[in-house]
């Protein structure tokens, strides 16, 4: 039997999420006895090259999160010129009209499901702090160039919607990055213009992005009491806020556990590759919410 | 002109004297300095149109979201002037956030935090000014290759996740206030009032618009070309320094991802301020204005709620119009 | 005679495939003015960088006032008290004329420029240099090129240096300035410095110079400490290796018809409307102190700049060129003046130099460029004006002043033209080397091409050309014919009235 | 310089001469022309230290993944030479790749969503040239916007999420193959062959050259200057059109994110390549070898399995270290 090797190809590779997906998978590859060659796929050309480059190793299959969901057709065209293996970890292929692709196994979330239960979450938090619904304003940090960041924010609003919450109080202020200062740079002019809301609520693609979002709130004086966040993911930047000594507006996140994700689709490959066990067509994961009270709990039951 | 001298007549025969005034004022200023001109009409349309533009806390957001840009503009300008660019700049700034985070976090004191990431900021400048000058390595090339390797190292220093820091007291820092500006601001302010007077009040600034000017004539004249370079660097670095530990502080988070791209940003305003990429030519209150021009921008297009991807037409089409103004009023007065 | 203050101790200075200088050994007093002389390439322009630092020497050494020296930058040079006005402008073009005249020594206080200081010494100089309508605050980029010059040279002179070395300095400036430039010259030489000066004009030499050295290929030939045993014939036969009797060889020849006719034209830099004719088979100088306003005259003529008013017809049609481009198909070109900034290309060889414009002419199937014909251009070039340079591929940043002067003007005497334009043609070329530029010059005349010369040298513009038009502040004052041509006239018209 | 010596005269008498053959050859290509040196070396080692780098498939590979930065390169090379820059070359490609979707989507026809992609792209470009000649707007700054404003009409023209293409004739576009390569490896080829004839051997070349040298010299000596910026401006278009319509086809879909920060690398290969950013020198030997010697680094690490953010360094390291060698060439030469 000749050695196994298989590709993990994400997206975004100096991501926290994505450099914890890895890394489990290369640790289920030392468990296993298979290689895991790590690389990065930022754009479609991109993709290909790690594709090719696993085809000169001899890879006989690689997990993949696109850098574009549309990209599949294209994907899986070279995977099947080289005879490869695919399964899509996060973010799944779709056709031309939309659909998911059914044939190539996935495992990972719904943008749309995890950005719903940020909006539970936020409504929950809410009624708990028993706001008034007409004095609570939604800051919505968008980022329309990133199709899976507008489905999670597009996730949210339908919660908070369905909850009631008045749609002419929901605000956007679209961020040009992923990271906190970008979204600062977006929330501000939006604060300064509807200053006369007593309560706000937060949310975006990512915790970075609501850190931002609160931090804006903060400069304008807003007490930590009267704003909610809820992030998305559960990487450092939630950790490095739950550990401060005051509660901040940044309220909570829907945690995902990447390292699930990475060991998971890797085993699944692992197996298909050598035993021809075709794996599950889709795997739903969900998130978990964490809040300062129970994040180190649920960070180590994930695995983060 | 024909369009101008009509307004002139007009305002001498029909208006009070307090408008025509006003109105003499705005014409030797679009004629003397075509930005200022441009800035301060662009002020006063966005101050009448939108409502909430002049308001205390929007002018309040808007200092503070120009607080990188405004800061890291003023060490770029001198780096411009000297007929250099720095690419770095933004990998330094993320570079410095995550030394600081690291260091405050490990060692428990804010200082040394602090101290760390203001000294990792100006050693990567300081070693951009040595293969600079020293290997006379192109500047954009060699700054690109900080860029990569700098941004490779906030990376490595982090773990790839954003830094938690736990000392509270490092908050603190980017949000004390004084006189109701935060620290971020009074440092941009600072930055604004120093490199404008060592631009042009100093020798030190006076030879780096010369070596700007004609690289070969300063070193004839006895100028350390050379130091200046490792100077001029090391400055640019040691404020990127600054300013990424004041992000660090104000996010709560040393965040190795963050600023992409701002030195594309910092250097179009210094552009959009009058600064020559070809060396030689630069002023601080265009830099200022450079930076205010794109600030309030921003700022407008976030209060008049314009869609995302028009935003991107805004920011490509002022940048130009701007210019191509400057360069208009440039010949025009040539040919006058 | 005291010992020397200066000495060259065998210095040689090589650079990839040229020997520019071999082991040069000769000594320069205090309070002499010491003229250094040779051909273009002959290794002048080294000699003086090595004196300031800029090019260190494979062997020897310097001597100064009795202590040996290599010095291996500027800063080194100058803190001994050596100073040089170069032969091609360092100046930095957007700042203030103050801040340039002091730039390496910016007055300050606790590093704070001292403003005051700054204007005051800047006004001296610029007083003492006799250049009192030039303002402290003045942009440099906005002076003519003699103006500029005498910026550098007033750069010089606040070094308060021992040693003062002059590249050419008078190439660029106008009768008037080279008359202020003397003074200055020998009140230097009255203060007991020691001055070295680079020229190629004869009669600067007797008349300002108290010793002569001369070099030939890098080597020094001779150095001459008695004037009064050298004569004008000696010192040509000397530094080109033959005998030449007459520079300028004038050749009468047959003038046609009027074939440029400008008219009432105007434009920048000009206070009045000018017309003037240039006909076939003619060589028409113009002749003016610098600013006189003949090099934006001709600029109007060949496209550069667009004239406000007036007529041009050529070949008797009526023509409003927009771009160089269309003059120079229409068979007007303008070798411009200033070297180093609109003529050479100074990363590229002399052969793309050479070939630049005049390619068009032997190109292949429309776009692709004929190499061969190329170089053979080149080569022929190189031999005809007897261009010291390695080979036809080698940088023109390399060569010596008058040599990239060479190749500029040889770019245009390739072009296939009926009007040449030629604005200060042999600034900085040598006496061996202008005799041959002269005769290709009538050899376009008589073959029926018109040749315009713009120069600021009176005996070279008197002895070359048919017709001379006088220019003064802007304004054209008279056409001279030859035979009424003589020095004092055109220098009577030119001078302000 | 003695080891130099030393090996000679090591060569010359102990070793057969096969090898001493070698050894000569090496020296002068060192000494001629350190970059293909660079290469030559950077090759062997990869192929000896690294098993699946020498194989038919990796090259293949190798090849396709330098398509985009290759092919592009070239017209930089042109836009350098002519002392001017162009960051606009990402935003066009993702661009033209978008309308050509869109197009060929709507139109159901090949040829039509080729062609307007392509148009696209020679538009922008023509539009920059214009801008840059016509009213002498550093190019810097104009693509600069030119970089926004197009990123912006691609995510309008998109509605923000990649375009799929349906007709799958479109799709065979990017994978058609002759000889084993497929169309964008060809067009690579073909650019780097008519981009080097163009330079060396064109009229149109040579003055892209001296005007990138010396500008006004160029005009003086009856160079259109304005018309050779368009033209050289709207090639770069025009390839960037091409290269953006094959992504598009070899993705199946038009994708407004694409390619970012692409400008950079291209720019960095050139200068790799010996391209002088002040203009006047280019030679497209330098540029093919600056592409390949950062496709075979970037290539390699994905063999060597090297982790990401170590990437970041070596990227860094090997631009700066390659750029160095260089100078240190010349420097050397010169002081022979
Ligand atoms: N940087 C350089 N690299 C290579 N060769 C050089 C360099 N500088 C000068 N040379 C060569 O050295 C020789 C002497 O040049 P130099 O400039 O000293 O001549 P010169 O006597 O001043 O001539 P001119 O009268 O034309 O100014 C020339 O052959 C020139 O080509
Ligand atoms: N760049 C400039 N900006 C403003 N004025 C200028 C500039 N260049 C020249 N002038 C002015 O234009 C007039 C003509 O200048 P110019 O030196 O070209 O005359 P010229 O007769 O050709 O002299 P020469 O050829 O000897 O230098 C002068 O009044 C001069 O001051
Ligand atoms: O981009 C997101 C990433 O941040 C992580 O949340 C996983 O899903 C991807 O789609
Ligand atoms: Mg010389
Ligand atoms: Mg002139």
């Amino acid at each position: 039997q000749e050695d196994i090797k298989i590709g993990f190809i994400v997206k975004k590779p100096e991501q926290a999420w994505f450099i914890n997906e890895q890394r489990a998978a290369s640790e289920m590859g030392n468990k296993l006895g298979f290689e895991v060659v790590r690389l990065g796929g930022e754009d479609g050309q991109a993709v290909l090259s790690a594709i090719d480059n696993l085809y000169a190793q001899n890879a006989q299959g690689f997990v993949i999160c696109p850098p574009d969901v549309r990209l599949g057709p294209a994907i899986m065209h070279r995977a099947r010129q080289y005879d490869m293996k695919v399964i899509t970890v996060d973010d799944q292929f779709v056709t031309a009209d939309g659909q998911p692709i059914e044939d190539v196994p996935h495992l990972g979330m719904s943008g749309t499901k995890i950005g719903q239960q940020v909006g539970e979450a936020i409504v929950v938090e809410m009624k708990t702090r028993g706001w008034d619904p007409k004095e609570v304003a939604a800051l919505r940090i968008s980022n329309n160039e990133l199709p899976t960041a507008v489905e999670r924010t597009d996730g949210a609003t339908q919660s908070l919607l369905a909850a009631g919450f008045p749609e002419d109080h929901i605000f956007d202020a679209p961020q040009q990055n992923t990271d906190t200062s970008s979204a600062f740079s977006a929330a501000s002019p939006v604060l300064a213009q509807h200053s006369d809301y007593k309560h706000w609520v937060i949310y975006a693609l990512n915790e970075e992005s609501v850190l931002g979002g609160v931090r804006a709130t903060e400069q304008y004086g807003l007490d930590a009491q009267d704003v909610i966040g809820v992030g998305i993911n559960g990487s450092g930047a939630a950790f490095a806020e739950f550990s401060r000594e005051k509660p901040t507006g940044f309220f909570g996140t829907v945690a995902v556990s990447s390292t699930m994700h990475g060991r998971q689709t890797a085993e699944n490959l692992y197996y298909w590759i050598t035993e021809g066990k075709v794996p599950k067509a889709n795997t739903e994961t969900a998130g978990t919410l964490m809040t300062r009270d129970n994040w180190q709990a649920v960070r180590k039951a994930l695995g983060l | 002109m024909t369009a101008n001298r009509l307004t002139e007549e007009v305002g001498m025969s029909a208006q009070p004297a307090g408008q025509q005034g006003l109105m003499k004022l705005l014409r030797t200023l679009l004629d003397t300095s075509g930005l200022i001109a441009i800035f301060v009409l662009l002020f006063m349309a966005l101050a009448l149109l939108i409502p909430d533009f002049m308001t205390g806390r929007n002018m309040v957001g808007l200092l503070l979201s120009i607080t990188l840009i405004g800061s890291l503009a003023t060490t770029m300008m001198l780096v411009l002037a000297l007929g250099e660019v720095d690419l770095s700049v933004a990998s330094i700034v993320a570079f410095a956030g995550v030394v600081a985070a690291v260091a405050t976090t490990s060692s428990g004191s804010v200082l040394i935090g602090v101290i760390s990431g203001i000294l990792a900021g100006g050693a990567v400048g300081a070693f951009n000014g040595l293969v600079i000058a020293k290997f006379g390595i192109n500047s954009l090339i060699a700054t690109l290759a900080a860029m990569e390797f700098v941004r490779g190292l906030a990376y490595i220093t982090s773990g790839g996740d954003a830094v938690m820091i736990t000392v509270p007291a490092f908050f603190e820092l980017g949000s004390a206030a004084f006189l109701g500006l935060t620290l971020p601001v009074w440092t941009m302010l600072a930055c604004f009032l120093i490199f404008g007077v060592v631009l042009n009040m100093t020798v030190f600034g006076r030879n780096v618009l010369a070596t700007g000017g004609n690289a070969e004539a300063a070193a004839l004249a006895g100028v350390n070309v050379r130091r200046l370079k490792i100077i001029v660097f090391g400055l640019q670095g040691v404020v990127a320094g600054i300013v990424g530990v004041l992000l660090a502080s104000r996010m709560g988070l040393g965040d190795p991802n963050t600023s992409m791209g701002l030195e594309l940003a910092v250097i179009s305003a210094c552009v959009l301020g009058g600064v020559a990429l070809s060396g030689g030519v630069a002023t601080i209150t265009g830099v200022v204005v450079g930076v205010l021009i794109m600030g309030c921008v921003q700022n407008a297009m976030g209060l008049l709620n314009v869609p995302t991807f028009y935003q991107y037409l805004v920011r490509g089409a002022i940048l130009l119009l701007a210019v191509m103004f400057d360069r208009w009023k440039q010949t025009r007065r040539q040919s006058h | 005679m005291s010992d020397p203050y200066l000495r060259f101790d065998h210095i040689s200075v090589i650079f990839p495939g040229v020997r520019a200088l071999d082991g040069v050994s000769f000594a320069a007093h205090a309070g002499q003015v010491h003229a250094l002389m040779g051909e273009n390439g002959a290794g002048k322009s080294t000699l003086l960088k090595v004196l300031s630092g800029v090019n260190q020497p494979a062997e020897g050494a310097l001597w100064i006032d009795g202590h040996r020296h290599v010095f291996s930058n500027t800063r080194e040079a100058l803190s001994e008290g050596v100073a040089i006005i170069y032969q091609e402008l360092t100046l930095s073009p957007n700042m203030s004329v103050a801040e340039n005249l002091l730039l390496g020594q910016l007055p300050a206080r606790q590093g704070l420029i001292d403003r005051q200081q700054l204007r005051q010494r800047a006004l001296e100089v610029l007083n003492d240099l006799g250049e009192t309508s030039i303002d402290p605050a003045m942009k440099v980029r906005d002076l003519s090129i003699g103006q500029q010059q005498m910026i550098e040279i007033g750069r010089a002179l606040l070094r308060d240096a021992r040693i003062i070395a002059f590249d050419e300095p008078t190439s660029s400036l106008s009768v008037q300035e080279t008359q202020q430039l003397k003074r200055i010259v020998k009140r230097l030489r009255d203060e007991g410095r020691v001055v070295l000066y680079v020229t190629h004009r004869m009669e600067e030499v007797f008349d300002l110079c108290d010793a002569v050295t001369i070099f030939r290929d890098g080597q020094h030939i001779r150095t001459h400490e008695d004037m009064s045993e050298l004569t004008h014939d000696l010192l040509v036969s000397e530094m080109v290796g033959r005998d030449i009797d007459d520079v300028y060889g004038y050749r009468p020849r047959q003038v046609g018809d009027i074939v440029l006719d400008v008219a009432g034209i105007e434009g920048r830099g000009l206070r009045s409307p000018a017309s003037f004719t240039v006909k076939r088979g003619e060589v028409l100088g113009f002749f003016g102190l610098v600013g006189a306003g003949r090099s934006e005259l001709l600029r109007l003529v060949c496209g550069v700049e667009q004239p406000k008013a007036g007529q041009i017809h050529f070949r008797n049609e009526s023509c409003q060129f927009q771009h160089p481009a269309e003059a120079i198909r229409s068979g007007i070109a303008m070798c411009p003046e200033d070297r180093k900034a609109q003529g050479i290309f100074p990363v590229a060889s002399v052969a793309d130099n050479l070939n630049i414009s005049c390619r068009r002419f032997f190109k292949r199937w429309g776009i692709f460029r004929h190499g061969r014909r190329e170089r053979r251009n080149a080569e022929s070039y190189i031999q005809q004006l007897r261009i010291k340079t390695p080979s036809a591929k080698t940088p023109i940043s390399t060569l010596s002043g008058g040599n990239q002067q060479k190749v500029i003007l040889a770019r245009w005497l390739a072009e296939e033209i009926d009007l040449l334009i030629m604005d200060e043609p042999t600034r900085g070329i040598d006496v061996g080397a202008r005799r041959d530029i002269y005769s290709l010059l009538y050899d376009l005349a008589e073959a029926g091409k018109s040749v315009v010369v713009i120069s600021s040298d009176l005996a070279e513009v008197s002895a070359i050309c048919d017709r001379i038009a006088v220019m003064r502040g802007g304004e054209l004052i008279d056409v001279v014919a030859r035979d009424a041509a003589t020095p004092e006239r055109l220098l009577g018209l030119a001078l302000p009235a």
